[in-house]
């Protein structure tokens, strides 16, 4: 049982992720365009949406490994179930904490009921309940089947509450980058790599939480 | 030219800082259980 | 009738059932034995569908039932600790909710007069919640009774019964036997087991003797 | 088989009375509320009184749908029926359709204090607001079933219900508000056509969520 790290390929998979990442905001901070009156806020949007995306993304993945577990019981999706879960919660925390600093210098006031932000905010509470449940739900074996079944119903409403957020509110400006299309292309490539970077620092970070979580889950079984 | 400079400085610091800590709470708490797995195999040979 | 193979469970990572397999053929009627907490109502409850179990598999009359849709276990019965009815309604309204749910007409007549059998004549309107321990066992093994199945599996049958209900059940589980009905029960003191079954299996930290 | 379970659901009803009491006490209990804070001008009650109303019925709902499970944990009720050879979600089905019925009861005994005391008159054309209020209470009790359904077994359910409850019934509530309203001040149907779509794919979501999740569910 050694330590995640100290295996061969993990280095050198940290090692790559932190010279990307550091070769990502030097990008992002020289050669991205200045935005006239925005300047250095509008920056902000490169590590705002990705992280965003990634939260969508791992709560996707709890829904499948939610799926999974409830078909084949296998713990192994409900660890992968529990990773993604912990890390998309994070990364929503990311977002909802980034936005309203965002926000403050582009519309003036820190809070604004624009659709996607509300959307992250109503998942992030739906996910205080999914960890409530992990903490509260009686056994373990059948406080992971109530999981994965929360987990599954929070996805399946995101398209809803997106939607129902976005007729909610269309009088207020939307946000700044919105048709991503038109983003003239020098916007638009470092947004990309910042996508593709936070995307494979998300891999990472999942297989190493799963590597714990089974670390101590093992633990658990011995004793 | 550096408006909103400050801004944009705490949002990377948070995000990037935070990211660092996450993998620093997993390394410790990798630790405390490969610590506590080490005793548990000595204790039972 | 029904083959158990390599059943386990585990509650917070406890084992509690250790890969447990027993067959049971028609018309036999086997007794398990044990100290509490041995997971014997754990297995019943896992054969009656009523919990999931981590692997193996259970065939009841040739149909594997994790697979298969819950109306092929029509044929098995479930009685457990709890009378498993509604406070609310009445012994009547019970019982015929019951029967509706697995699909069972019995007029009025049959259910009062196996009421009447078991001495529950006279508070057969009043809801159950009045109801003392031993009277809503004496419910349940009416319900027994009056439900057709091929395959039972009763916990405890004989749990705070008085002296006249202990003969009444005794006498109706004697008179299943004879109907070549398969019955599985758990009891606790062997001479009770001794006259009532063809086997007896004692489950002991989750594997059976 | 849907019928018969149906039918032991309202029977339950009929025997004890107790859900409706309790929904109706509680529901009078916050109209009571709303009047006595909102002594402002009426015109600011008008485009307040859906949102109180909606609110009402929110926590009414996660009241009532908690006391109908609380009926199978008393006795252990619930197992007769999941041993029962019948498909898990029509036990769902029941319910949903059970809590309809008594929401909808409970609102007929609201709507009579509730627009006296606020104070608010009727809307004018009376058939299209009650058809969206109980196409609104289907899409309710629809995820306050689904909800409970979750957290009804493990041991904190008083709590675990209205944390997991309020998050997911959200968008049906905004739903709720914008129809409630434009009904009230009757605008044309096509500016609050998205809002009845919006309601009916999360009926069809929740409820098929619901049929399919109870089979996992209700096993302990």
């Amino acid at each position: 049982m050694t330590n995640y790290f100290q295996k061969k390929n993990n280095q050198w998979s940290i090692l790559v992720i932190i010279i990307l990442s550091i070769i990502n905001i030097l990008n992002i901070v020289y050669n991205t365009p200045m935005v006239p009156d925005q300047h250095w806020a509008q920056k902000i949007f490169y590590v705002h949406v990705p992280s965003a995306w990634i939260g969508f993304l791992s709560y996707f993945i709890v829904m499948i490994s939610g799926f999974m577990y409830l078909t084949s019981r296998d713990n192994k999706w409900d660890n992968i179930g529990l990773a993604a879960s912990e890390i998309g919660t994070f990364f929503m925390a990311l977002v909802l904490i980034t936005g309203p600093i965002w926000a403050t210098p582009i519309w003036g006031q820190p809070w604004v009921w624009e659709p996607r932000l509300v959307t992250t905010l109503i998942l992030f509470l739906i996910y205080i309940g999914y960890f409530m449940i992990r903490a509260y739900g009686g056994y373990i074996e059948r406080m992971k089947r109530n999981a994965a079944a929360l987990g599954i119903v929070a996805f399946i409403n995101v398209p809803i509450i997106f939607l129902s957020v976005q007729f909610w509110s269309p009088e207020i400006q939307s946000h700044p980058q919105v048709e991503m299309a038109e983003q003239p292309s020098e916007i638009l490539s470092p947004f990309i790599f910042s996508l593709i970077v936070f995307t494979m620092l998300y891999t990472v970070m999942i297989r190493y939480r799963v590597y714990v979580i089974n670390l101590n889950n093992g633990m658990n079984e011995d004793v | 030219m550096y408006n909103f400079f400050g801004y944009f400085i705490s949002v990377y610091v948070i995000v990037f800082g935070l990211i660092i800590l996450w993998f620093i709470i997993q390394f410790r708490s990798e630790n405390r259980f490969l610590l506590k797995k080490y005793d548990n195999d000595k204790g039972m040979n | 009738m029904l083959s158990v193979q390599n059943i386990s469970k585990a509650f917070n990572r406890k084992k509690i059932l250790k890969n447990i397999s027993f067959s049971q053929k028609e018309g036999e009627s086997i007794v398990f034995m044990g100290r509490n907490g041995a997971g014997k109502s754990t297995l019943f409850r896992i054969i009656a569908r009523l919990m999931t179990y981590d692997n193996g598999s259970i065939i009841f009359q040739g149909k594997n039932l994790l697979k298969v849709k819950p109306i092929h276990s029509s044929k098995l019965f479930y009685l457990g600790h709890s009378p498993g009815m509604y406070h609310p309604f009445s012994a009547i309204e019970n019982l015929n909710f019951l029967l509706s749910l697995r699909k069972i007409y019995k007029d009025q007549s049959e259910i009062l007069d196996v009421l009447d059998q078991f001495g529950l004549m006279e508070s057969a309107n009043e809801p159950i919640g009045v109801y003392s321990e031993g009277m809503l066992q004496r419910l349940k093994i009416v319900c027994a009774q009056l439900m057709d199945w091929d395959m039972i599996l009763i916990d405890e049958p004989f749990s705070n019964l008085d002296k006249d209900g202990l003969d009444l059940v005794q006498k109706h589980i004697s008179f299943w036997r004879s109907q070549n009905k398969t019955i599985s029960m758990i009891l606790h003191n062997k001479n009770h087991a001794e006259n009532f079954c063809d086997r007896i299996l004692t489950l002991e930290s989750g594997i059976i003797k | 088989m849907f019928l018969v379970l149906l039918k032991k659901e309202l029977f339950i009803e009929l025997r004890s009375k107790e859900l409706i009491l309790s929904m109706v006490v509680f529901g009078i209990a916050i109209v009571l509320a709303f009047s006595f804070s909102s002594n402002l001008s009426r015109a600011v009650v008008i485009n307040y009184a859906s949102g109180m109303f909606w609110i009402t019925i929110l926590f009414v709902s996660a009241l009532g749908v908690h006391r109908s499970f609380a009926y199978e944990k008393e006795y252990d009720a619930f197992s007769m029926l999941v041993t029962a050879p019948i498909d898990r979600g029509l036990i769902f089905l029941a319910k949903w359709v059970s809590g309809f019925i008594y929401l909808t009861l409970m609102e007929i005994l609201i709507i009579f204090p509730f627009f006296k005391f606020l104070m608010i008159d009727y809307p004018s054309n009376i058939l299209i607001a009650i058809s969206t209020t109980l196409f609104i209470n289907l899409g309710i009790m629809a995820v306050a079933n689904l909800v409970s359904g979750i957290a009804m077994r493990s041991n904190l359910s008083e709590i675990l219900l209205p944390i997991l409850f309020f998050p997911l019934v959200s968008p049906i509530i905004i739903a709720a508000t914008k129809i409630s309203t434009s009904v009230m001040l009757n605008d044309s149907y096509v500016l609050w056509e998205i809002w009845v779509l919006i309601v009916g794919s999360i009926i069809i979501i929740s409820g098929l969520a619901g049929y399919v999740l109870f089979d996992y569910l209700v096993e302990e």
